[in-house]
């Protein structure tokens, strides 16, 4: 059998995007041993929602058997979407859940991502201490749906206060210059929820300013990772592995077979999700983060992808 | 120094004040020392990209470069993977950063100059074209990590209490200074921001000092990098990306119209400082981030009423 | 006829009309599909909002002035249109009422560009990125989070057919007919003479002040159609869907041969402008180029068509 | 009864006072000129009155009712229309729409471009046989020739029937059929009853054309009388101030004895230049005649490395090239041209930073010494008696005269071998002219080769050596001894044409 399979990725601003596109392509390789053949086309390009919108279109008119998307945007692919779906094209958005019934989300709950790390901090801090978060973009979905992810489960602890919340914008810079102001004015803060690439420029202000009586949530690429377990941070990173396209693509070359899955994509707000498991690495477990990821280039990222038979796995 | 060119620096310097005494009232602990010294090396960041937004402002002709925060982000790739971590990879990874700077600022300044592409168009452009090269050296290439000495410099106090980076950008300052009132060069930016013609026909080599004033925007842009290198330890994707509008606010805020031939880098300094204090106390506001930059942009609309505004048609 | 007089002769829009017919053949050697009526469709509809806007962006430059704001208004008038529509309802009256109130709002961006710049004469490249920031905390403050869907009606009418002509092609010919108005009303020949020479125009006795407000106000009201497009093509509201737009329309009218000096360019030349940019991320694909070389090839590409333009344009009116 | 008076018009920029007490009384029917030396407040004066400088005091009476002007616009509403010294066209526009600019012609809304063309061709119509043949109502104004703009703004002053019209210095780069063109169309609306203010440095013309002539001096109207009932000299002496100086309309000089050949021209070809050979000797003034726009400037510009050139040069008998500017400031060439706001001052930038960039160049400097070039530049200012409020204040809060006098002290820093002057007096006070030229014949006693062009012909005969004169790129004959005669002038300009 052969498929043709268009992957969309409307960003390339950060590391984690090209580890996602390249884990995809190697999956989609991985198929021929078992007599498939998948091809991938490839736009990844710094776009906006129309630049996304028109990867789409390419797509379509390429004639692609499915498309894979990383979007930048949870509602804008609707009318889209529907076009592809009318020309018999099946649709897996990946990384951030789009509403579009034309469509199924496969990847991770980026509320119950963001659920894991707070609790890991609540608990860590004994369920009493003041806490900031430093978020990404204000109004971006995911965004959005980790910060209602870390409000839920700090609401549950009595104990613990939510001082300020503030953007960095998924910057690691933006990061460390936040930090270091909330640290001049909230010096008594005892824990930190931050996410992604922005744990490490957290990290780095709280060292400038020695203050190593704080904990904090941390992330998931090797750079951090080394640091974490060379200085013994107190750290608990949940990871969105970079590998969420591959495991698409894996569920989609499935799809594409004709195949059912066993359990319907239901979840999620817009009840077209089927959520991947959420690895976390803390202390614990650290070391088998460090291990997996020796020798690679510092800015990957801890991954996990559901093999080709984890996937055929979830299929009738 | 005339009063004209002196009275922004006053009013940025005493908004600076004013803005770090609310920081005070408001968040108790931000006019700390420490915090002061804080904000001073993000300003330093900012104001060693100012300084080369600054020259190629003051040369006129629509000069802005769009670029830097490429650059930035590129140098900063290309210095990490030069020094990798260890102090005696320094040096080379100046020497790499420099060339990288002048490299695109050489580009930028001949498409203006030779080509006559307008400066937004040509560096707007080339930022496109640097955005692309970090993709593709980023999959060929590993990051970096800035060496030791490299991070000390621009976070740990070393001399007098204070980073290396601060005196760097006090040695920039005195040397934009003395460049711009001292030199025939200095001279010569001026000229040619004011009046191109008339500067060539006054013996002004006006291709050779505009392409100049971009190979220096480029080289300060690749320095910033390399500091923010040592600021952030590693290097990341788009690390520049911040700078770009902010550099060219920073230079307004100093009192540099944008239309060339007049101002200075004294000011541009404060402007940085300004911008900075403003986005540190903004931070640290416990508000919703809607608020944030509806007080942002507001404030940078009235801070703007302050400066260079031009003046009426009718005199 | 000399090179140089027929370059002279040439209307401003020539060397972006050529670089666009070469992408058109480029794109369809690459992948014939690409020329097919189902992709110059979603091509219109893609980029309808970029032409909008672009559009708008070009009568500020005939003026010399610029605004950064474009791609904010845009957001926010998305948000105000899709929160607007939820709240009057889905049915053609309300719909209707929410795209007066988003035009209006648009309008009001415009104006409030128009007194900072031209009344105030704050410099119009950081005074309208001041004033980008403000539109975009608007945004987040009326949705903090992406996501409302517009009505069906609204989308449903944007996506499809009438008489089985696509409904973007009608939106397409409704621009051109206005760039046709405008083109010929003593609006824009009174931008152009004000961006040439502003004392001048002024000394001329032209109101000045007013004809730059009006040109940001035009700027602003066009930022709004295409928010009305964007809303159209994606049926949802996120405020933070201007991101890249605003340099892109800079880029466009640029290409298009305004000069960023003013007193230069042709409207007509920014929707061909807009079209080579949407083009080029297409043709980059199409052509095969590996992922990670894509962005290196299309900021080339671009940087190449923004030279071509220049030069051979430049020339014309040197 | 005056039709409109202006009464002790007042006007300050910071500290430098333009008019203290500026007075006019303006009579249907009657053309006023106004005279006064360099920045003695005329362009001030008129401005007011067409709205676009706002006075600081004084009264404006229209018909005896006092009124206030708003801005441009609300001074073209009360019928005054005025031409602008700088000029007010847009260079990117036609011609014709620059000519009806203020009112394009319209129909259900749209502009009528063929109304447009027709109304621009017969408001134009009284110059169209002056204005060249490349001259075309489509054309772009930025590729019209000086002259040709001039005209256009003239054009558009006329334009649209005013009752006032306001002429400040129109002719400064007109030839003499121009000028004559221009003077005949005046007359008309002087018939017609139309008021007419009318600048010019031109003695003659004003003798020529004017009923009734303002003398300003120092921003103060001293005098006001007919033209008949005054002479040359009086006004002379009113503009100065008592002293007269001896008029730059003098006899051409004695032939001199001519130093060692400085610059051989052979053949030289350019863009507007068709074979033009000459020889220039040390000391000597070689002028440059004919038509306006012959390819005297192209010459001139050309020496200077501004054009592409083909043609043999020697330079003290050796041979050179003048790729650019920097070349031949090196090889001793030194350029001034009349066209200051664009060729001239470095605007917005101190008289310090205007005088010192040859000198810094030629001294191939890296750092300024402030403290040494200081005397230099003081020293040179001296020569040319050059007013200014301190060598550091801003070279723009000089009057025209006192920038252009900035200007050629750049070129007496240092030694120049050859100096070229591309209509260098252009709108420049008689007063100040005397100085100059008196310097220029200094300059080359000292043992300079100078080559002037002007586009007074009084001026070139009365200053030069000899005189090429130019037609079509070409010099059609070259005027010696007693043959300098305005009449030989003339002839040779128009023979050839
Ligand atoms: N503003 C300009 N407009 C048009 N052409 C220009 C301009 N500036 C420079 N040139 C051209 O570029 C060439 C080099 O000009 P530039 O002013 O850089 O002199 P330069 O190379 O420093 O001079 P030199 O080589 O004599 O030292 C000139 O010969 C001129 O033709
Ligand atoms: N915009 C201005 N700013 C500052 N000073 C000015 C300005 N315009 C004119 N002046 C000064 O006002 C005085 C009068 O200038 P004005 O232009 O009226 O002189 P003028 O009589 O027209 O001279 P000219 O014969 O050189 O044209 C001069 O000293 C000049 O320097
Ligand atoms: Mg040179
Ligand atoms: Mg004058």
């Amino acid at each position: 059998e052969e498929f043709t399979i268009g992957l969309s990725n409307g960003w390339v601003g950060s590391e984690w995007r090209t580890q996602m596109i390249a884990e995809a392509e190697e999956a989609a390789k991985a198929w021929a041993d078992k007599g498939v053949t998948v091809t991938t086309k490839v736009q990844s390009a710094n776009v906006d929602v129309p630049g996304q919108i028109a990867h789409v279109r390419n797509f379509i008119s390429q004639g692609v058997d499915a498309i894979i998307i990383n979007p930048n945007s949870p509602t804008a692919f609707d009318p889209v979407f529907a076009e592809a779906a009318d020309a018999g094209i099946l649709v897996i958005a990946t990384d951030a859940e789009v509403s579009s019934p034309d469509a199924i989300y496969v990847g991770i709950d980026q509320k119950g991502w963001a659920e894991m790390s707070a609790r890991w901090l609540a608990e860590t801090l004994d369920g009493k201490g003041t806490v900031v978060a430093i978020n990404g973009v204000a109004g971006h979905p995911a965004n959005e749906m980790r910060v209602a992810g870390y409000q839920e489960v700090f609401g549950e602890f009595p104990g613990i206060e939510i001082v300020n919340e503030v953007n960095g914008n998924w910057d690691q810079a933006q990061g460390q210059q936040a930090m270091q102001n909330i640290l001049a004015t909230y010096p008594d803060i005892d824990g930190v929820w931050v996410q992604d690439g922005m744990a490490a420029g957290a990290w780095r202000a709280m060292q400038d300013a020695g203050r190593d009586d704080i904990y904090a949530t941390g992330e998931i690429r090797k750079d951090f990772i080394d640091i974490w377990s060379e200085n013994s941070l107190k750290s608990g990173a949940s990871v969105n592995p970079p590998g969420v396209m591959a495991s698409a693509l894996n569920v989609a070359v499935n799809m594409l077979m004709g195949k059912e899955l066993k359990e319907p994509a239901t979840a999620g707000v817009y009840g077209n999700a089927m959520y991947l498991p959420i690895p976390f690495i803390s202390d614990e477990n650290l070391g088998e983060a460090s291990a997996a990821l020796e020798g690679q280039p510092g800015y990957t990222s801890y991954t996990s992808s559901l093999s080709i038979d984890d996937a055929t796995a979830l299929f009738d | 120094m005339s009063m004209a060119t002196f009275r922004p620096i006053l009013i940025a310097g005493g908004l600076v004040v004013a803005l770090m005494i609310a920081g005070e009232l408001v968040s108790p602990g931000f006019a700390s020392p420490e915090q002061i010294l804080r904000l001073s090396i993000v300003a330093a960041l900012l104001g060693i990209v100012a300084a080369g937004q600054n020259l190629v402002i003051l040369g006129g002709r629509e000069g802005i470069d769009l670029s830097v925060g490429g650059v930035i982000s590129l140098s900063a790739l290309v210095a990490g993977n030069v020094m990798n971590g260890l102090d005696a990879g320094l040096l080379p990874a100046i020497l790499a950063c420099v060339a990288v700077g002048a490299i695109f600022g050489l580009l930028n300044g001949l498409g203006v100059t030779l080509l006559r592409i307008p400066p937004l168009v040509m560096t707007l452009g080339m930022l496109g074209v640097l955005q692309g090269l970090l993709v593709v050296a980023r999959n060929g290439i590993p990051s970096g990590r800035a060496a030791p000495m490299l991070s000390d410099f621009v976070s740990q106090p070393q001399w007098l209490g204070l980073p290396g980076i601060l005196w760097l950008w006090a040695l920039i300052g005195l040397a934009m200074a003395g460049l711009l009132g001292r030199t025939v060069f200095g001279q010569r930016i001026f000229a040619i921001g004011a009046n191109e013609p008339a500067a060539r026909l006054a013996g002004v080599p006006t291709r050779l000092t505009r392409t100049m004033l971009y190979v220096l925007s480029g080289v300060f842009s690749a320095i910033a990098g390399l500091c923010i290198l040592g600021y952030s330890g590693s290097s990341f994707a788009n690390v520049g990306g911040q700078y770009m509008l902010s550099s060219i606010i920073a230079v307004v805020l100093g009192g540099t119209p944008l239309s060339g031939g007049r101002g200075g880098y004294t000011g541009t300094m404060i402007g940085a400082l300004l911008l900075v204090v403003l986005q540190g106390l903004l931070t640290t506001l416990s508000i919703e981030e809607s608020g944030r930059q509806i007080i942002f942009g507001s404030a940078l609309i009235v801070l703007l009423l302050f400066y260079g505004r031009s003046s009426g048609m009718r005199v | 006829m000399t090179l140089p007089s027929l370059l002279r002769k040439m209307p401003p829009f020539m060397p972006v009309l050529i670089i666009l017919i070469c992408m058109f053949a480029l794109n369809g050697l690459a992948e014939p599909n690409s020329l097919s009526p189902y992709a110059l469709k979603g091509l219109i509809s893609t980029y309808l909002a970029l032409m909008f806007l672009s559009v708008g962006q070009t009568i500020v430059i005939f003026a010399a002035d610029i605004d950064l704001s474009v791609g904010a208004i845009l957001g926010l008038v998305n948000v105000t249109l899709v929160s607007m529509m939820q709240v009057l309802g889905g049915e053609p009256a309300g719909i209707f009422a929410a795209m007066a109130i988003a035009l209006a709002v648009g309008a009001g961006c415009g104006l409030l560009n128009g007194i900072l710049v031209v009344v105030l004469r704050l410099q119009a490249i950081v005074a309208t990125f001041g004033t980008s920031v403000l539109f975009l905390g608007l945004a987040l403050w009326i949705m903090p989070v992406a996501g409302t869907p517009a009505p069906r009606l609204f989308w449903r009418t944007f996506g499809g057919r009438i008489a089985g002509i696509p409904f973007a092609y009608f939106v397409l010919a409704g621009l051109l007919v206005l760039i046709v108005l405008l083109s010929r009303s003593r609006f824009v020949p009174r931008l152009l003479t004000v961006g040439d020479d502003q004392l001048a125009a002024y000394q001329t006795g032209l109101p000045v002040q007013s004809i730059r407000v009006r040109g940001y106000v035009a700027c602003g009201i066009f930022a709004a159609l295409a928010g009305f497009c964007i809303t159209g093509d994606t049926a949802s509201g996120d405020p933070n869907v201007g991101g890249l737009i605003t340099l892109n329309s800079v880029a466009a009218a640029v290409l298009g041969g305004a000069a960023l000096s003013g007193g230069v360019g042709t409207l007509f030349g920014s929707v061909l402008g807009s079209l080579v940019i949407g083009l080029v991320g297409s043709l980059v694909f199409f052509l095969g180029t590996p992922s990670e070389w894509q962005n290196l090839v299309q900021g080339l590409t671009v940087l190449a068509a923004l030279m071509v333009g220049i030069l051979f344009g430049g020339k014309a009116r040197a | 009864m005056p039709q409109l008076t202006m009464t002790d018009m007042y006007k300050a920029y910071g500290a430098t006072v333009a008019l203290k007490s500026g007075q006019i009384a303006l009579h249907p029917g009657e053309l006023h000129v106004i005279m006064g030396a360099n920045g003695s407040g005329k362009s001030t004066l008129c401005k007011i009155l067409a709205g676009s400088v706002k006075p600081d005091g004084g009264r404006i009476e229209l018909n005896g009712k006092e009124i206030t002007i708003s801005g441009p616009k609300a001074a073209r509403d009360l019928g005054v229309s005025i031409f602008y010294q700088e000029l007010s066209l847009s260079k990117n526009r036609s011609v014709a729409e620059n000519i009806l600019a203020r009112d394009l012609p319209c129909r259900a809304g749209f502009v009528d471009r063929k109304a447009v063309l027709a109304r621009a061709e017969k408001v134009f119509a009284p110059f169209r046989d002056v204005a060249g043949d490349d001259f075309d109502l489509k054309t772009r104004v930025g590729d019209l020739r000086p002259d040709q703009r001039q005209l256009v703004e003239i054009a558009k002053t006329f334009a649209g029937g005013a009752r006032i019209f306001i002429f400040d210095e129109p002719t400064s780069a007109l030839d003499r059929a121009q000028t004559e063109a221009f003077f005949r169309e005046l007359d008309r609306r002087k018939a017609e009853g139309a008021s007419i203010v009318f600048i010019s440095h031109r003695m003659e013309e004003v003798f020529e054309i004017g009923d009734r002539v303002t003398v300003i001096r120092d921003g103060e109207t001293v005098s006001s009388a007919p033209l008949a009932e005054t002479t040359r000299d009086r006004i002379v002496a009113e503009m100065v101030g008592g002293e007269t100086g001896a008029s730059v309309f003098a006899d051409p000089p004695a032939a001199p004895v001519p130093g060692p050949e400085k610059l051989r021209v052979q053949g030289l070809t350019s863009r507007r230049l068709r074979d033009v050979s000459f020889t220039l000797h040390a000391g000597e003034v070689l002028g440059l005649g004919g038509l306006h726009g012959q390819g005297q400037s192209d010459l001139l510009r050309a020496l200077f490395g501004l054009e592409p050139l083909d043609g043999t040069l020697t330079l003290d008998g050796a041979p050179i090239t003048l790729p650019s500017p920097r070349r031949a400031i090196r090889q001793g060439f030194g350029y001034i041209s009349g066209d200051r706001q664009s060729d001239g001052a470095i605007s917005g930038r101190s008289i310090f930073e205007n005088v010192v960039p040859i000198h810094l160049f030629k001294t191939r400097a890296f750092f300024v010494n402030h403290a040494t070039l200081s005397a230099e530049v003081d020293r040179v200012l001296a020569i040319l008696a050059t007013r200014h409020g301190g060598r550091m204040a801003p070279i723009s809060s000089l009057s025209g005269g006192n920038q252009q006098k900035v200007i050629i002290s750049r070129w007496l820093m240092d030694e120049t071998g050859v100096l070229l002057l591309d209509d260098p007096t252009k709108g420049i006070d008689l007063a100040t002219k005397l100085e100059l030229f008196a310097l220029i014949r200094s300059l080359a006693d000292k043992g300079m080769a100078i080559l002037l062009y002007s586009s007074e012909d009084a001026e070139l005969l009365a200053n030069s050596d000899r005189i090429l004169v130019f037609n079509n790129g070409a010099v059609v004959q070259e005027l010696q001894g007693n043959d300098r005669t305005r009449t030989q002038l003339t002839r040779a300009a128009f023979e050839a044409a």
